[in-house]
């Protein structure tokens, strides 16, 4: 419920290093929204690529996440007791970017290529399904695994494309007027518009206590809100809790997302069931799933503020 | 095969024989040491081994102190050992004080009663003046005397000394034997020595067991029955040049 | 062997200075772009400009470094005599710690977490993990190394196992102690900066990843910098603690 | 000091087992799901189902392993024997090394890959930075570590430096260099493998980080199996070539 | 302040003095074991050191080997030197042979003729069947013949021999004293022995020094003027006697 004397110990685990994706959690809990729901909000800076699994195992009560990853957790041998719970941003604004001197302009490019890869199970599948539907070639495509290898660094030698968020890498880019390529991921293929970032709760938290889910999802919202409302004091907030962060970069991408947050939604956080289907589906196509995904425990609308 | 010595409490036995070893047989790998050695100390003995280089007299002070195993035969210790390896082994780390102190301290004697003994018995070794230093400012004589203080401070029972005295000048030789004889008179206990030194042997032994080249076998026991209450005039005693001459010839 | 007692500092400040020259010289020359490279300079604006906040990070991963690390030596010199004392023990445990080395940290983080949660221990663990072996290694390989001659001394004086511990393997593993010692410091930081890389909201691993995730290399070479600068601290202040706990061995060098 | 030595496997084996025995018996009766923490028969079974593919990564690791490993040690030699005879470049470049441990490798990945890309290279590279310190120092401080008194002896016997070096500190560091032979070949595949994992894409490494983003925890733990088994043997056959090289320490041990 | 010896070719000079301390001092921190001391050693002849433990002689070998730095004084030495420590240094991981074979090994003598050589020569230092032990594996005396041994293998013009026999038994030091002799008429080489033994001083010298204890001086400086031809006979010789008489005055 909300009010009370004593605050809910709440615990969030972000996907990465505090960045703009995250902005509306800082700006809820700066400007006391979470406060005003009842909940005493710690955000915590995991390892890449943990956070699902610490919320499955109760280190988090939420965290944020990307839906392939919720996709693997759940169709896993033994299925992560997690749910997504909203989408961060509506579209995926990740994509694959190159240097304008590598001459990548169309998909028929990327033959003879190297890809940097992230080390995602999926990449193979999907850059074969792409380039197959763009009738290249994909056996002349080299997939070399970069690690957590930033995009410039890799870019300096012989890898020529890497899959990178257009709101963060690309507006790094820009600073340093370094000219991209750039291809939209969702523009590639319907199948690929898959949410990213998304938040995810734990099943007993969302079993016990579905107050505290729409309780901190009411609080989350304003946040987000207040951020494509007010760019530049979001991307402020931000700041004083990640001052490590590049000024610069951080104004520049908050406004960038400011627009992208909502876009095409009515109401921040929504999912469709098609999306997680589609996606889904693409996977255990191409074999990379186990099991099929059960779509209808694997996301919820219910706890978005009405 | 791990044989190892029978220790009685000196108290449990009434007879005089404080060190015996029984047919014993010891070989390292191939080479056989011993094949077949009997020999006894008594209470309050001093009893000298002598016998040329390598012909195991070292090994034959490990057997007794029970520092390694013997092939076959029986070895009876009655008492306390206290034992001067060949090799000085003192601790590096440690000063002349603390190593020669540290028997004391093992027993657990009081950090006060260890430094008066200390400040006691370091003059008559000639190292007044060195409890600071560490073993490697030593000479190498004054390293055997403080390992032989060390050997003393034990007080035990049984005292075995190897070449305790090899590397020193006659002098200081001649100091040490005279000390040595006067500590076993206080405190009587059985002094087993072995040496390179015949006349050394004669001047401070009861008997002397002349040992053999390996396989080594008692060549001759000597009972050296002369002037036996004052030793300090077995020096000018013609006896011992007699002697002398007599134990040359085994070996 | 000392020869040069007076200088001895010298020659590896020089060391340092000449590799710092020679790389503001290449990134200037060649034009490197500082987010391939930055220079000396800009690193140490960098962190001359982020002085407080570093602080601020440091502060928190020296508590856990120094708190892992005296965990590891008191756990080194228990694990040690009892290895030291029960051969049964000893053969049992030892390979389990050499597998406890060959297992890549980062790939049981999540367990770790899992374990003992997001706050300072995780990390304290970690620096024990990754300390506590080249530190129990080198004492039970001291204690092992001495020579049987000294050992049947001890024996004949009828010394218990507690004393010829403490007069003899002790003293004797000391100068392979403080040898583990260093080398447990040389990872003590940068273990610590790994625990917080698996999770937390303060560290200069927090501050490192934060900076590199924003591109701003200058920033995670000041971090760097401050993880060097603090263990060679921490490896120089064991150096001289260790000259003058072995002091007999120094003075023979003198010599 | 070796009295066991018939049964000298049979305690760590014991060791392993135990502990196994206590993973197994644990994660069945408190019902850890797997992806927490998998229990040992699931990951062997992994083991077995992915063998194929595990062989085919395996090989690529342990090739970069061996090649790092090979390297680290000529280089220590050659280092060391520097380090021996220039007290000055000693005192110049024995803090730089300890640097070059200090920094997290992780931090300048990128370097790494800009300068030598993302073929093996850059895995050897972290192979030999991680390898190459325990035993270049394992050979300065054997070489340190001589008795002056035989360095007098050979000064006296007027032998060249090369000849000090090839009868007197080789032989003397010998067992110093085998320690720290064991300290790298510890590390020697685990450093490979967090060199597969900043890019690449054949290795332990690589199927390992898969396996983590697929939530196949069995398959990462069946990794580290592997890991770590191939660790063990490595130094296994250190050990054994050890003592054959240092039998006369070993004779005087069996005594 | 490092002073070294100054070292010629022996082939520069026609003097007959290989070895010349003059006005040398030399100190330990606060102790001062030379103040000024003096002394020469013609080409080819044997001189013995005497002194008590702790006077200084193996210090004095320190410094003509020139391995330790002098505060004061001059030094020189004419020639090539050989120099057996106090200690036996042996390399533990080396055999026997390795051992004694070293110093040829070091001057690059062919392998074939070193095995040669120390097959000749081990019998005489009575190590045969020893070669392919180890250190650990021999007695105390052993240690010590296979240390002289390895000295005499390097053939230098001058030999510093510190306590070469001082843990041999009478009868094989006896030999290895008259195989030195052997050696020296052959070889024709110069000799400085370090000894406590005041009867093998004599057997062996031409000259001896008696050192005092520290700070060291020069007691006296003896000429043992008798059977200079054949050593062997001075055993015999009353002379002997006498002349022990005389330096034990001087201790
Ligand atoms: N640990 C060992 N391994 C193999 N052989 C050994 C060992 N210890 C001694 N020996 C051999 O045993 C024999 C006797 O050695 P020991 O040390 O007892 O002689 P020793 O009479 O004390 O001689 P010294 O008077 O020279 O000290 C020698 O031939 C020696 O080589
Ligand atoms: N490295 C050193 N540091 C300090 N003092 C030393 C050192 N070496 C020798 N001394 C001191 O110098 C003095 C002479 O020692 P030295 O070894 O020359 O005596 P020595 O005549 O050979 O005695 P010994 O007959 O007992 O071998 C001794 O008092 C000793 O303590
Ligand atoms: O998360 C990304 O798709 O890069
Ligand atoms: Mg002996
Ligand atoms: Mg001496």
């Amino acid at each position: 419920g909300c009010g009370g004397e004593t605050e809910e110990k709440t615990t969030v685990i972000l996907d990465w290093t505090p960045n703009t994706n995250h902005t509306g959690l800082y700006v809820a809990l700066e400007n006391g929204y979470f406060e005003d729901e009842g909940l005493d909000v710690e955000i915590i800076q995991p390892m890449e690529g943990s956070s699902t699994t610490l919320v499955a195992t109760g280190q988090g009560d939420f965290g944020v996440t990307y839906q392939e990853d919720v996709t693997y957790a759940l169709t896993s041998e033994d299925p992560l007791p997690v749910t997504a719970i909203a989408t961060i941003i509506q579209n995926n604004t990740s994509g694959f970017a190159s240097r304008k001197t590598a001459n990548i302009e169309t998909v028929m490019d990327f033959e003879g290529k190297v890809y940097g890869g992230w080390g995602s199970p999926s990449e193979e599948a999907i850059l074969n399904a792409i380039m197959t539907n763009a009738g290249a070639e994909y056996e002349t495509l080299t997939n070399t695994n970069i690690g957590t290898d930033d995009f410039f660094a890799a870019t300096e030698k012989e890898i020529d494309l890497v899959w990178i968020f257009e709101g963060w890498t690309g507006i790094e880019a820009r600073l340093r007027g370094i000219e991209l390529n750039y291809m939209p991921i969702k523009d590639l293929d319907d199948a690929l518009n898959y949410y990213t970032p998304i938040l995810v709760a734990n099943n007993d938290t969302i079993k016990n206590n579905p107050e505290k889910v729409e309780a901190f999802l009411r609080a989350v919202e304003k946040g987000y809100l207040y951020s494509v409302e007010n760019p530049e004091e979001a991307a402020a907030i931000l700041l004083k809790y990640a001052p490590e962060l590049e000024e610069e970069l951080v104004v520049e991408s908050q406004k960038f997302l400011a627009d992208q947050y909502m876009m095409g939604a009515d109401q921040w956080g929504v999912m469709k069931a098609e999306v997680w289907k589609d996606y889904a589906d693409f996977l255990m196509d191409n074999g990379l799933l186990e099991k099929e995904l059960d779509v209808d425990n694997a996301f919820t609308n219910e706890f978005l503020p009405k | 095969m791990w044989i190892m010595p029978l220790r009685m409490n000196s108290s449990q036995s009434d007879s005089d024989t404080v060190i015996s070893l029984k047919h014993v047989g010891k070989s390292f790998g191939e080479m056989v040491v011993f094949e077949d050695i009997s020999l006894h100390v008594n209470r309050g003995e001093i009893v000298s081994i002598l016998g040329s280089s390598g012909s195991g007299k070292s090994t034959l002070f490990n057997i007794i102190a029970g520092l390694i195993p013997i092939d076959h035969g029986d070895v009876i210790v009655k008492g306390t050992v206290g034992y001067m390896q060949q090799k000085d082994l003192l601790l590096p780390w440690k000063t002349v004080s603390a190593n020669v102190g540290l028997p004391l301290k093992l027993k657990g004697v009081e950090k006060e009663d260890i430094k008066k003994r200390i400040e006691e018995y370091l003059p008559l070794v000639g190292l007044e003046g060195y409890e600071d230093k560490f073993p490697f400012q030593l000479s190498g004589g004054m390293r055997q005397r403080a390992s032989f203080l060390r050997t003393l401070m034990t007080s035990e029972e049984i005292f075995l000394l190897d070449e305790a005295f090899g590397s020193l000048d006659s002098i200081t030789r001649g100091q040490m034997q005279k000390w040595l004889l006067e500590m076993k008179r206080e405190l009587d206990n059985t002094v087993v020595f072995i040496t390179h030194d015949i006349d050394e042997a004669i001047l401070l032994s009861d008997r002397i067991y002349v040992i053999s080249k390996i396989p080594a076998e008692i060549k001759k026991e000597i009972d050296v029955d002369f002037h036996k209450d004052d030793k300090n005039k077995r020096l000018l005693s013609s006896k011992t040049l007699q002697l002398k001459q007599e134990i040359l010839r085994y070996l | 062997m000392k020869k040069y007692i007076n200088t001895d500092k010298l020659y590896p400040i020089a060391g340092i200075a000449l590799a710092l020259v020679l790389w503001q010289i290449i990134v200037q020359v060649r034009n490197v772009p500082g987010y391939i490279l930055p220079s000396p300079t800009r690193i140490a604006s960098a962190l001359v400009r982020d002085f407080e906040l570093i602080r601020y990070h440091s502060a928190r991963t020296l508590y856990a470094s120094f708190v892992g690390f005296g965990f590891s030596i008191v756990l080194a010199f228990i694990l040690a005599i009892i290895m030291d004392s029960f051969e049964i023990i000893k053969k049992a445990l030892y390979p389990l710690l050499v597998i406890s080395q060959t297992v890549p940290i980062i790939a049981i983080a999540p367990l770790l977490i899992i374990w003992f949660g997001f706050g300072t221990l995780p990390k304290i663990i970690i620096v024990v993990i990754v300390c506590f072996f080249p530190i129990v290694i080198s004492l039970v390989h001291g204690m092992e190394s001495i020579d049987e001659d000294y050992l049947r001394l001890f024996k004949t004086m009828k010394a218990t196992k507690l004393q010829v511990f403490y007069h003899l393997k002790l003293p004797f593993a000391l100068v392979h102690f403080f040898s583990g010692l260093k080398i447990a410091a040389t990872y003590m930081i940068m273990s610590a900066v790994i625990g917080e890389w698996l999770g937390g909201d303060r560290g200069i691993g927090v501050y490192m990843l934060r900076a590199k995730n924003a591109y701003a290399l200058d920033r995670v070479f000041a971090s760097i910098l401050i993880i060097v600068i603090m263990s060679i601290l921490i490896i120089y202040a064991i150096e001289i603690l260790g000259n003058r706990v072995l002091h007999w061995q120094t003075e023979r060098d003198e010599d």
